[in-house]
């Protein structure tokens, strides 16, 4: 049983890829953000408990996971059907509704339904380049098809390349892209959600052992979201609270 | 990228500190390891040569992110427990070894007979002719194709990060993704990479001077 | 465990992926080489004239991670109005790091030419030119085939960096099966061993060359005179 | 033998001197790093002159030779070919290096034989022959292996013709060297020590050629050790010790009545070793 | 010259053989490819013996010497030093390669001086005297260097002691790879043409080195070109062409009675060029 193990081992350590600000971004060589706040206030649950979070690539994190080099994934997964059926991934901690991000004063894009015949990008085989796909569809039918689209093996390369014009916007979840308006508001500027809501998780293994450990994040998440906590954390990180339900909706 | 550089000087100093440590002991470790599978792989012995060849194909033909995953992985697997550093130190001499094998042993087929016959008739034995007579010749004359090899083992250490060691560039995708300027970033990162490297060419033109005293070819 | 269904559904994207790694490190190769000669050929025939530049180069290309290169290309380029397509700046990339280390391994080469052969070739009023591609490059290139085919063969395996500039490449593809499906192990095993038929065909295409470099100028090229004086 | 149509100066008549010399050095000097090799030179060459230079091991007999190709370029003075300063140029009344291939040019009419052969090991004995009648000459390929068999017919190689240098043994790789020096046709041709790897039934042969070479009208420049051949062919002979020229004259007066004591000492080990 | 102290054997009288020998050949052959350089080849060096070889250019001399060192496996017939087959095995009736660390063994007596040196570019020329005596002898850094100093000074080098072969000429480097091989105090020494590179003040040096050397006992069997020399020291002179032993015996028989007519040439040619 691994939560038992935890507790008589003392350490509980978590795979992070600290590349995704505000949720989890390295400063000064600590791991910061909403994350890294969350798991405050669930560690003194597991009392005496060391709490050891690595940092490594998303190449790196899942088969760290599976091999055990970590008991859990500490780091936002978009959750889509096909990832639940390989992992165990907890409650919603965040909402992850997709939105678009264009150059700032750019005119010509004012709304989603704007971005017909421009380019637009996203990380290769995301769950926001899923949305994108679905959103090319709808405008494709309405008669204004996307020039292109074009996908990256890293989030920040799409960024940098909407500042070089080759794509006109990018595509990803809320937080992330208010993150980089915030920090680049001469660069970047968000223009507005599309389709259904999509929410943050975390992940473990989908093993028995794994079990108890799993459970006991779950409760810990669903504790902290009705007491408030993740809606003061949200104000805190990404500006606005968020409205996050208690289990993620289920997959069909 | 001035800015990044004194915003952030201490991390990208702690990734540099860990790159060095990491390649540098790959480098040294594969100095002397590939100068013996190159002795095995131009051995008499085909039972010797063969599976030297093997061990060349497989550390020299596949991606290094997939040997750190293995090493790092498979070992636990039969029973041996490797911290992530040493996995990388180990991955990167087995890699290097494989790719300084090859250098050495074109180096040796340079070396005139007629000296190992001279050697040999000093009665001075197979082992010894190597390490006295051609190993010193043969890294002179192929000094150049080594350092090549010495760098790029440096800027291949970039992707140990997949197995949990923090160094130079994985610091660097830290810090692009908290100031979203990656482009900024990376070139601070390549300057630091540059300086190093020029530091390894530097030493490996001044050995290569110093050593002509005495090159087979002039 | 291992999830042979997955790979046959991805067979498109990995084929594309394998299709853009070879045609790219092809032409990339190829301008490594013939730029790294050229390089090489310059700072010897003329020390003083290409000798410093020539070597600030090869620092340069060295001195930096391809990755960082690629970068500075793509993304860093239309700054000064030079804006590439992503698989031409890749091109581009290979071509100019590789030419970089190939410039050194052709001047290791050289150095390995006794001196008195080509004083009897410029005795004899044979060009520098003739000099170099009539007796220094076909006696070099056993000296030098090897360390190129381990040029050749880093080189495919940094291409894995094109992916960065969003070229859809055998590792790109393999990470976007990877985060499409959750799986490493099939996407990353079956690439790896693509990487490793590409290799294995650059290095058997090595040793054949090797080989009849060596029917040609058997190994103890320089046994008894030749050696009296360049080695002697 | 035919060295008749070997020749490209038929004119002159042999063992004369004339008033231009083909090649002139004036006052040269080479040191490497701390070592002078060479102090102040003077060395004159005329058409048809064969002189033989003579002297113990470093004395720079070898270095001289090299310095009169710019194969080594000198430290001070002055080489002429053809009256044409080698290896400089004035510029602006500064001396400033050469290009290469005004080097070349300059130096096209001398051809050398070196100590120690420099065959190219990638080529066969023919086709070492060959390569510069093709390359620089422009023959055909049939044109230049006729020449090419022809010349390692004279040096008596013609059937090894397609083995490459190191199948050969020393004596063979040697007169290979020879052959292709002699089939560029030089007007003036340097030798250093051609024979020294030679058996004596060779050396007699390869001496034979360069004597019918020298009778011909061949201007050249011949480190040797053979005192016999350079008696008997040279028009001067030079002696050299410590990177001087110690003495220099006709062979007679030389030999006979060395006048300087390094010499007699030279000469005397020399005939000890060869008359008893 | 302090000649006796380089010597292990001194027991036995000069110029005078006993009944077994250390260096035997029975039947040797040799073939590079399609070309036969050595054909049933009967050789014996018994202790105290000076032999010389001479023969022209690509008849096989050097080849002999290499297979009796093993340097050159031989294809046919068998190669005793001291009694013990050399390079192959007997092993089940089978005759195999021998290991490397055997054949190092079986031709411990015995040392070479190469017809071009063959010095190790990367070490001084002291370095290159001492180099086994420090690896094989394992004598200590200041003995090995005290050592190379005598054997050095003893051709004249000592002076040269820390300069690379590369700014040595060539007749330098020649004494240098002399002393190196004396330095290991052979039992039979080998020698092919080892003073075609040198200069005649110094040829002289040399040979008196190797009569003393004979004189005090050593074995040796020197390819040679020098036939005064070849008269005055050896016990017997044996003449090779194409590959064969076609005369063998004392000196004065042979060089004053040749029977064959190939040897009747050979030395006629070597007269010609050296009495004149
Ligand atoms: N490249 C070099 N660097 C340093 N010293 C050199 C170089 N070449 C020659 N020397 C030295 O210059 C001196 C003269 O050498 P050189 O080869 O001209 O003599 P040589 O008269 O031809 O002798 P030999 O008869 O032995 O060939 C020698 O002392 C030699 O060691
Ligand atoms: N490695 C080799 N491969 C092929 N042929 C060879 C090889 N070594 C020698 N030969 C040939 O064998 C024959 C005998 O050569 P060897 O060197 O023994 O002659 P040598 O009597 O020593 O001649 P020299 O007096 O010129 O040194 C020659 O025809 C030579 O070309
Ligand atoms: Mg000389
Ligand atoms: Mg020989």
């Amino acid at each position: 049983d691994l939560l038992e193990t935890i507790k008589s081992d003392g350490v509980f350590t978590v795979g992070t890829e600290a590349r995704y600000a505000p949720h989890e971004f390295i400063e000064d060589g600590e791991i910061v953000g909403y994350s890294a706040d969350l798991m405050e206030y669930i560690m003194p649950e597991l009392d005496g408990v060391e709490l050891i979070r690595m940092d490594l690539p998303w190449q790196g994190i899942l088969p760290g996971l599976e091999r055990e080099r970590f008991d859990y994934v500490v780091t936002s997964v978009t959750a889509t059907p096909e990832r639940m059926q390989r992992y165990h991934l907890s409650a919603p901690i965040a909402d992850a509704t997709m939105a678009i991000l264009k150059r700032a004063g750019e005119e010509e894009i004012v709304s989603p339904e704007d971005i017909g015949g421009k380019v637009a990008a996203a990380q290769a085989g995301s769950a926001q380049l899923e949305a994108l796909e679905a959103l090319a569809a709808e405008l494709e039918e309405a008669g204004t098809p996307l020039a292109d689209i074009r996908t990256y093996t890293g989030v920040d390369e799409a960024y940098a390349d909407l500042g070089t014009g080759r794509v006109d916007v990018v595509i990803n979840s809320l937080p992330n892209l208010l993150e980089a308006e915030r920090t680049r508001p001469d660069v970047f500027e968000v223009v507005g959600t599309f389709g259904e809501p999509v929410y943050f998780s975390w992940a473990g293994r989908r093993d028995e052992a794994s079990a108890s450990l799993n459970a006991f994040m779950d409760e810990q998440i669903q504790r902290l979201n009705e007491d408030g906590t993740l809606n003061e954390l949200q104000e805190k990180w990404f500006g606005a609270p968020m409205n996050v339900p208690l289990e993620l909706p289920a997959a069909e | 990228m001035l800015e990044i550089l004194l915003n952030h000087y201490p991390v990208l100093i702690k990734g540099l500190t860990t790159t060095l440590v990491v390649s540098l002991s790959a480098i040294a470790l594969g100095l002397v390891f590939g100068m013996l599978l190159a002795f095995g792989l131009t051995s008499r012995y085909r039972w010797v040569r063969w599976p030297c060849g093997l061990y060349r194909s497989f550390w020299r033909g596949t991606p290094i992110l997939l040997q750190l995953l293995l090493v790092y992985y498979l070992l636990p697997e039969i029973g041996i427990e490797v911290a992530p550093i040493t996995a990388a130190i180990l991955t990167l001499t087995l890699n290097t070894t494989a790719f300084q094998s090859e250098i050495f042993r074109s180096g040796i087929a340079h070396i005139p007979t007629g000296q190992i016959e001279a050697a040999r008739m000093a009665g001075i034995s197979a082992w010894q002719t190597r390490r006295r007579i051609v190993m010193p010749q043969v890294f002179r004359l192929t000094l150049p194709p080594l350092t090549n090899e010495i760098i790029t083992i440096l800027k291949n250490s970039s992707l140990i990060s997949v197995i949990a060691v923090t160094e130079l560039m994985r610091v660097s995708e830290q810090i692009a993704s908290r100031t979203f300027q990656p482009l900024e970033t990376y070139l601070a990162a390549a300057v630091l990479y540059l300086a190093v490297n020029l530091l390894l060419a530097r030493i490996s033109a001044h050995l290569e001077r110093r050593m002509t005293g005495g090159l087979a070819t002039e | 465990m291992f999830d042979l269904a997955l790979l046959w559904e991805t067979r498109e994207l990995i084929l594309q992926g394998l299709w853009n790694t070879v045609w790219i490190c092809f032409l990339g190769c190829l301008v490594a080489v013939s730029l790294g000669l050229v390089l090489a050929a310059l700072r010897l025939s003329s020390p003083r004239l290409f000798g410093y530049p020539v070597a600030c180069y090869v620092e340069l290309c060295r001195g930096t991670p391809l990755l960082v290169l690629l970068f500075l290309l793509y993304y860093g380029g239309p700054s000064i109005g030079l804006l590439l397509d992503a698989e031409i700046a890749g091109v581009t990339g290979i071509g100019l790091y590789g030419a970089g280390y190939f410039a050194e391994i052709y001047r290791g080469g050289f150095k390995s030419i006794p001196k008195g052969q080509l004083e009897a070739a410029r005795m004899l009023g044979i060009s520098p030119w003739h000099a170099l591609t009539r007796i220094q490059i076909p006696q070099m290139l056993r000296l030098i085939v090897p360390p190129g085919t381990n040029q050749l063969i880093i080189l495919v395996k940094e291409s894995a960096l094109i992916s960065i500039i969003s070229v859809d490449d055998l590792t790109k593809n393999a990470t976007t099966i990877v985060n499409q499906t959750f799986n490493v192990i099939e996407p990353y095993l079956a690439v790896a061993l693509l990487y490793w038929m590409i290799i294995e065909l650059i290095a058997r295409g090595g040793y054949a060359l090797e080989k009849r470099l060596a029917n040609r100028q058997p190994r103890h090229v320089v046994r008894q005179g030749e050696s009296a004086h360049a080695h002697g | 033998m035919p060295m008749a149509d070997a020749v490209t100066t038929p004119t002159t008549t042999p063992h004369q001197t004339h008033g231009e010399p083909i090649v002139e050095a004036r006052g040269i000097g080479k040191s490497f790093g701390e070592l002078e090799v060479l102090s102040d030179i003077d060395f004159r060459l005329e058409p048809s002159e064969v002189v033989c230079v003579i002297g113990p091991s470093g004395s720079g007999k070898s270095t001289l030779l090299r310095c009169l190709a710019f194969l080594e370029p000198y430290d001070h003075g002055s080489v002429y070919i053809d009256g044409q300063l080698l290896g400089y140029e004035e510029r602006g009344g500064m001396r400033v290096r050469a290009r290469e291939s005004r080097v070349d040019a300059v130096r096209a009419p001398v051809g050398m034989v070196f100590q120690h052969f420099h065959l190219w090991p990638h080529r066969t004995a023919l086709e070492n022959v060959t390569e510069a009648l093709r390359l620089v000459n422009g023959l055909s390929r049939r044109d230049a292996e006729a020449e090419g068999m022809a010349m390692l017919e004279r040096v008596g190689l013609a059937e090894r013709a397609g083995h490459f240098p190191e199948s050969l043994s020393g004596g063979q790789k040697q007169r290979v060297a020879i052959a292709r020096a002699l089939a560029m046709q030089p007007r003036v041709m340097f030798f250093d020590e051609p024979t020294s790897a030679l058996d004596p039934e060779l050396v007699g042969e390869v001496l034979d050629v360069m004597k019918q070479l020298a009778h011909d009208g061949m201007t050249m420049a011949i480190v040797t050790h053979e005192m016999g051949f350079a008696a008997k062919v040279a028009d001067r002979v030079v002696f050299m010790d410590q990177g001087r020229i110690i003495e220099s004259g006709p062979p007679e007066t030389l030999f006979r009545t060395p006048r300087s004591e390094r010499l007699q000492q030279f000469l005397n080990t020399w005939r000890e070793r060869h008359i008893d």
